[in-house]
């Protein structure tokens, strides 16, 4: 199944999207109008566009605080999602959740963990309910290199792959956890590797070239369709600003700004970019125009937000239980 | 009303049968079993899973025969991994399934506290209501033969601590199935604590499926010196002691909690209110106890009714002992509730 | 004495230092590392692990520089695995290391519960003292700019519910520095709960290392007509409720338990058998909180010396909201505090 | 390192002492003096005295429930153990803790867990501790197939393997956990697999051949004690009585019979007792005068638990805290 031009621009549009809404952000926190934490994926959108280049609004999506693309990649609603950073009521969570609790169930997301690896259980129970239901859906897990060394990540995996569910682990590995490099964390030098231990398929993909990403997920994907269960994608990346927050972090020491520098140039949005006009799948004329669009799109679900009332005292005790 | 009868024992309820034939009784054990399998027969989004859920043994009898009529997609034994498969069901709950966990133990829910405390409890909160969490954990309180210290624990106060759990301890075979049914229909992460003392405990079970309402406590005796509030096993042990203190003139009003969170202050507080003395009796341990809860809302709001210190009869601050002499100096009963009370009036 | 003085801002304590320009300031923040980096120069056994402390920001500073200065073994960064890293902590104890085991949010720590709770807790009483656990856990509470449900808890009743651990608060930078010396050479599995909003928070603090003994609260002020039992935070707000009360004639005993388990009775129960009233401010959930631990035994124990309900000031029953409008509803301050006095005086 | 005679017949000695006290629990349990569950080890034998052969007293070894075998292997105190099964307070934990909960701190045993799993991550910090403190010891963890299912055990693995410390994973198959098959339970095939994903070394063993278990934990000590990190031995064996106390348990429909019977012909004393005759190092005298040995000291920690006194009340509320 090779990508046509239709698709790949879809793949651009998808990454740049994200991208923009991001660098909104940056532009907006300091306002600190905002108030609470972002962890922004620049740098990572072509494993969230990827990835969901493959998935229907009704297969299920599972992510993490890091999840505002694989939200808007999946198709979450960007005006709740912004409206859900600035704490109003017509946010996705009406204020209550904030960035790192974002939820679209007509997106098949059902609320993002801020416990590292906290989510990926749910996904695999998703993945049960689509197999003891008999649906044709897929489950799909987003977590980093962080939660792949909590034990419910192992918990999860071993279960996912005894019992065949259709689930796709994808680990976007960027190397750290917060500012703990992966060589401080994990024994084994390859995150895929992991399947071994339980007879299922891992694999690694570079996972700043968008088209590797979906190639890579196309397989998962029809592995997962056809009931030959789990598979282990590691996404190797890197995220561009601090571990929170708008800024970059190399100040502080955490990392080389060497290291982030190399990273920048594989920016996986130039580069595909270059590659689409080259093809001329692109030119300059549609990436104004996909630009221009996305702009509004952006500012109108900021001005959305701004205009939207707070939720007031009253809101705090509600919600407590479903009746 | 026959279901709401505390039967102390199986003579008792042979009696009872002896006065009305049409008088059905059933075990705890049974009543958690039927109500189990009439949630199987009747309801395609239920299913049930856990550690040995399939066992022969079928966790002491309650899950017993299930997975070979029902299958073991819907009645699943499960890797030994709480905290992941806690979070499994709560995922397949997320989609709309009502899943029932069972652990065998509750000690074993230590380990999937991350999963209940930071997920489930929370979701519906921090979502604002777009997510619902139908999950239902069936846990058992062990004890006694040497069971010691990490497989007889009553953790009740871990779990009322943290807001968006329900916490349920049936204290009768009515209450088991009905309030299993309606812990399974609620929309909310339920924490469903068995006593294992009470498993051949026989009392009158009808055989349609029916639900007993979460939240709200029942009065098991009616009296006016002494409130008696207890739950699970220990409302066994207060309808013992209430028999006896009746025969020293000491009536007791006995409150049957049935739902630890959340507590049924009104019932709590008409009672206290009325007798101006109470005692609370607890299976947990008695330092940062549930008693604690019910005694502080009690100092709070009734302080004025109240006639005499407020007393609990829970479990000295150690971990549970294994040697059987120990056991014995360690575990609560109808005669501590006896003294407390004595303590109290007169 | 200085130690004993709670600094409610920075030029309060700038004032005391032109009076004694021998007073040593430190901030809580600053206390802490001192006490560490002590504990690291002066014991072999003793070494920190957990994750982020080699960071350079140093878990918001209170490891700031120790790995560079001691290396990577003795401030030694950890996987992102809290169950097994908290066991890995304990195994060490057992040898007779002290390993201090850092949480950046107390909310992870549901993660490790069954190596707290089911293991460390129970090991001294299950080999009856055969074994000791060594092993302290700091753990800090996080609050505000939209932390939300999971990065915001006050878990401490969930931890004074076990027997067999201890339970540290520190209010003040000077208790900071001491109480974690002691928890550090304490032989027994000690959590330790900083509140980062008191991370800037100055006073004096000596330079000599030195123990402030667990398990003794201490009388921050004294008073006659109410008392109040605050803990962390709400020591804080509970001295700043106190100055105001005093303009109205109010004359409130404040008193910082330091330990929550075991918790100081003699202190709590002599002080209410003085006043007769009693506030307990907490910065957890009230439902199922700590607070109600205190509450329950003074009920009990000093019932008689009551001469009004007990008053509790402590979060309302929900998960920790994120926008800024419902954070502020949430939270209680000294105004919550003066308001449960007023209720309860006059 | 070729195995001499003297260390055959230790090796066989070790096994056939397990065999006999624990036959002897078989024959006092129905008594119901001994008033706490007990997990009895009668089949798998080889393990513990394979694995303990190479270590000394002071090397850490860390149990399960099922742990009687390797206490005795390891050298702990045969009248602690069976005065704790009677609740005394002479037992190794004064009558608190009970069969599932043993020490012997002078065995290098700190104590075991019932909680499955629990154990696993101590053992790593024994590890840790030998290695911090640059001691030439070695920490050795036994644990069971279904603690294999937890995800403790994966992070302590990791972290393990991460420092290469000295500690041995000795994961005992006998295929259930209670009365659940591993097929119920691990997607993988091989519990030794697991260990490809951490860069580390597994093995897999007959667990029913004590010779086999002895060179597979002789290369597993080296790799120990000389840096290398950790090793995952799989030892595969079988229970032959039920999951808790002295009965079997295929009546119940827990197994079948034949599996037992099969499983019972691999009799790993059996087994060695034949080859050890059969190579002129046993005679069927020196078998008696060892029986007869280890008859005489079962039948004095009985005699000596039974004569011991129970704690009393007041011991209820001793040992809570140390001081
Ligand atoms: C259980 C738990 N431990 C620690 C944290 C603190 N924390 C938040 S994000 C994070 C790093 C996660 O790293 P990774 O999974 O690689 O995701 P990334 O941030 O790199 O996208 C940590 C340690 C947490 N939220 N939950
Ligand atoms: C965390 C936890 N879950 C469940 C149990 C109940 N349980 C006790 S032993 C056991 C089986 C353990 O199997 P395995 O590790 O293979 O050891 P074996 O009994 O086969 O020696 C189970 C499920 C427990 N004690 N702890
Ligand atoms: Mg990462
Ligand atoms: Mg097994």
């Amino acid at each position: 199944m090779e990508l046509d031009k239709p698709q790949q621009i879809k793949l651009f549009t998808s990454m740049l999207r994200i991208r923009m809404l991001e660098e909104k952000v940056v532009e907006l926190y300091p306002a600190q109008e905002m108030k609470c934490p972002v962890h922004l994926c620049i740098g990572q959108e072509a494993i969230a566009a990827g990835v969901c280049a493959h998935l229907n609004k009704d297969d299920y999506l599972t992510s993490n605080h890091r999840g505002h693309g694989h939200y808007l990649a999946k198709g979450g609603d960007m005006r709740a999602l912004v409206a859900e950073f600035y704490g109003r009521s017509t946010g996705c969570s009406k204020g209550k959740g904030g960035s790192m609790h974002i939820v679209d169930t007509s997106a098949g997301m059902f609320g993002t963990s801020a416990i590292v690896g906290g989510g990926i259980p749910m996904g695999v129970g998703a993945g049960l309910s689509i197999d003891l239901r008999g649906e044709e859906k897929i489950s799909v897990i987003f977590f980093g290199d962080g939660a792949f060394d909590e034990g419910v990540f192992y918990e999860s995996y071993n279960f996912a792959a005894l019992k065949k569910l259709p689930v796709i682990f994808i680990c976007e590995n960027n190397f750290y956890a917060t500012n703990s490099h992966q060589s401080a964390r994990h024994a084994g030098s390859r995150i895929s590797n992991m399947a071994l231990g339980f007879d299922s398929v891992g694999t690694s993909v570079d996972g700043n070239n968008v088209e590797s990403v979906y190639y890579a997920a196309a397989t998962a994907v029809e592995r997962a369709r056809s009931g030959h269960g789990p598979t282990l994608i590691e996404a190797i990346t890197y995220r561009w600003k601090g571990h929170v927050g708008p800024g970059t972090d190399f100040e502080a020491g955490c990392r080389s700004e060497d290291e982030l520098k190399r990273w920048m140039e594989k920016c996986p949005i130039k580069k595909y970019r270059a590659k689409l006009i080259e093809a001329n799948t692109l030119d300059p004329d549609l990436v104004a125009r996909i630009t221009d669009s996305i702009t509004s799109e952006v500012n109108d679900a900021v001005q959305f937000a701004l205009k939207s009332p707070l939720p007031t005292a009253d809101d705090l005790m509600t919600d407590l239980y479903s009746e | 009303m026959p279901w709401t009868k505390v039967y102390e024992d199986r003579s008792e309820f042979a009696a009872a049968v002896k006065k009305d034939p049409n008088l059905r009784g059933l075990t705890y054990r049974d009543a958690i079993l039927e109500a189990s399998t009439q949630l199987l027969e009747h309801d395609k989004d239920f299913f049930i899973l856990g550690e040995g859920v399939d066992d022969p043994g079928g966790v002491f009898g309650t899950t017993k025969g299930l997975a070979d009529r029902f299958g073991d997609k819907r009645v699943m034994d499960t890797p030994l991994a709480e905290n992941g498969v806690t979070g499994i069901a709560m995922g397949a709950a997320l989609t709309g399934l009502r899943p029932l966990l069972v652990h065998m133990r509750v000690d074993f829910m230590t380990l999937s506290l991350d999963q209940i405390a930071n997920h489930a409890a929370k979701w519906g909160y921090m979502f604002a209501g777009a997510v619902k969490v139908p999950l239902t954990i069936r846990a058992i309180i062990g004890r006694g033969w040497g069971s010691a210290a990490q497989h007889s624990q009553c953790l009740q106060a871990m779990f009322t601590s943290v807001p968006g759990l329900k916490v349920v301890m049936p204290a009768t075979p009515y209450d088991a199935k009905g309030l299993l049914t309606a812990s399974v229909y609620d929309d909310n992460p339920v924490i469903f604590i068995e006593h294992r003392a009470l498993y051949e405990q026989i009392g009158h079970v009808p055989e349609e499926p029916y639900k007993v309402e979460l939240g709200k406590a029942i009065v098991r005796q009616k009296g006016s010196d002494v409130t008696i509030v207890a739950s699970s096993q220990m409302v066994t042990e207060a309808m013992k002691a209430g028999r006896q203190l009746k025969n020293d003139g000491i009536e007791c009003e006995i409150i049957d909690l049935r739902t630890l969170k959340p507590m049924d202050r009104v019932t709590i507080l008409g009672s206290v209110n009325k007798t101006g003395r109470l005692v609370i009796a607890d299976n947990g341990w008695k330092e940062g106890g549930y008693s604690a809860s019910v005694s502080a809302i009690v100092s709070e709001e009734a302080f004025s009714a109240l006639k005499a210190p407020i007393q609990r009869v829970a479990l000295p601050n150690v971990p549970t002992p294994a040697s059987h002499v120990l056991e014995a100096a360690y575990y609560k009963s109808y005669i501590d509730i006896i003294e407390a009370v004595k303590r109290i009036t007169g």
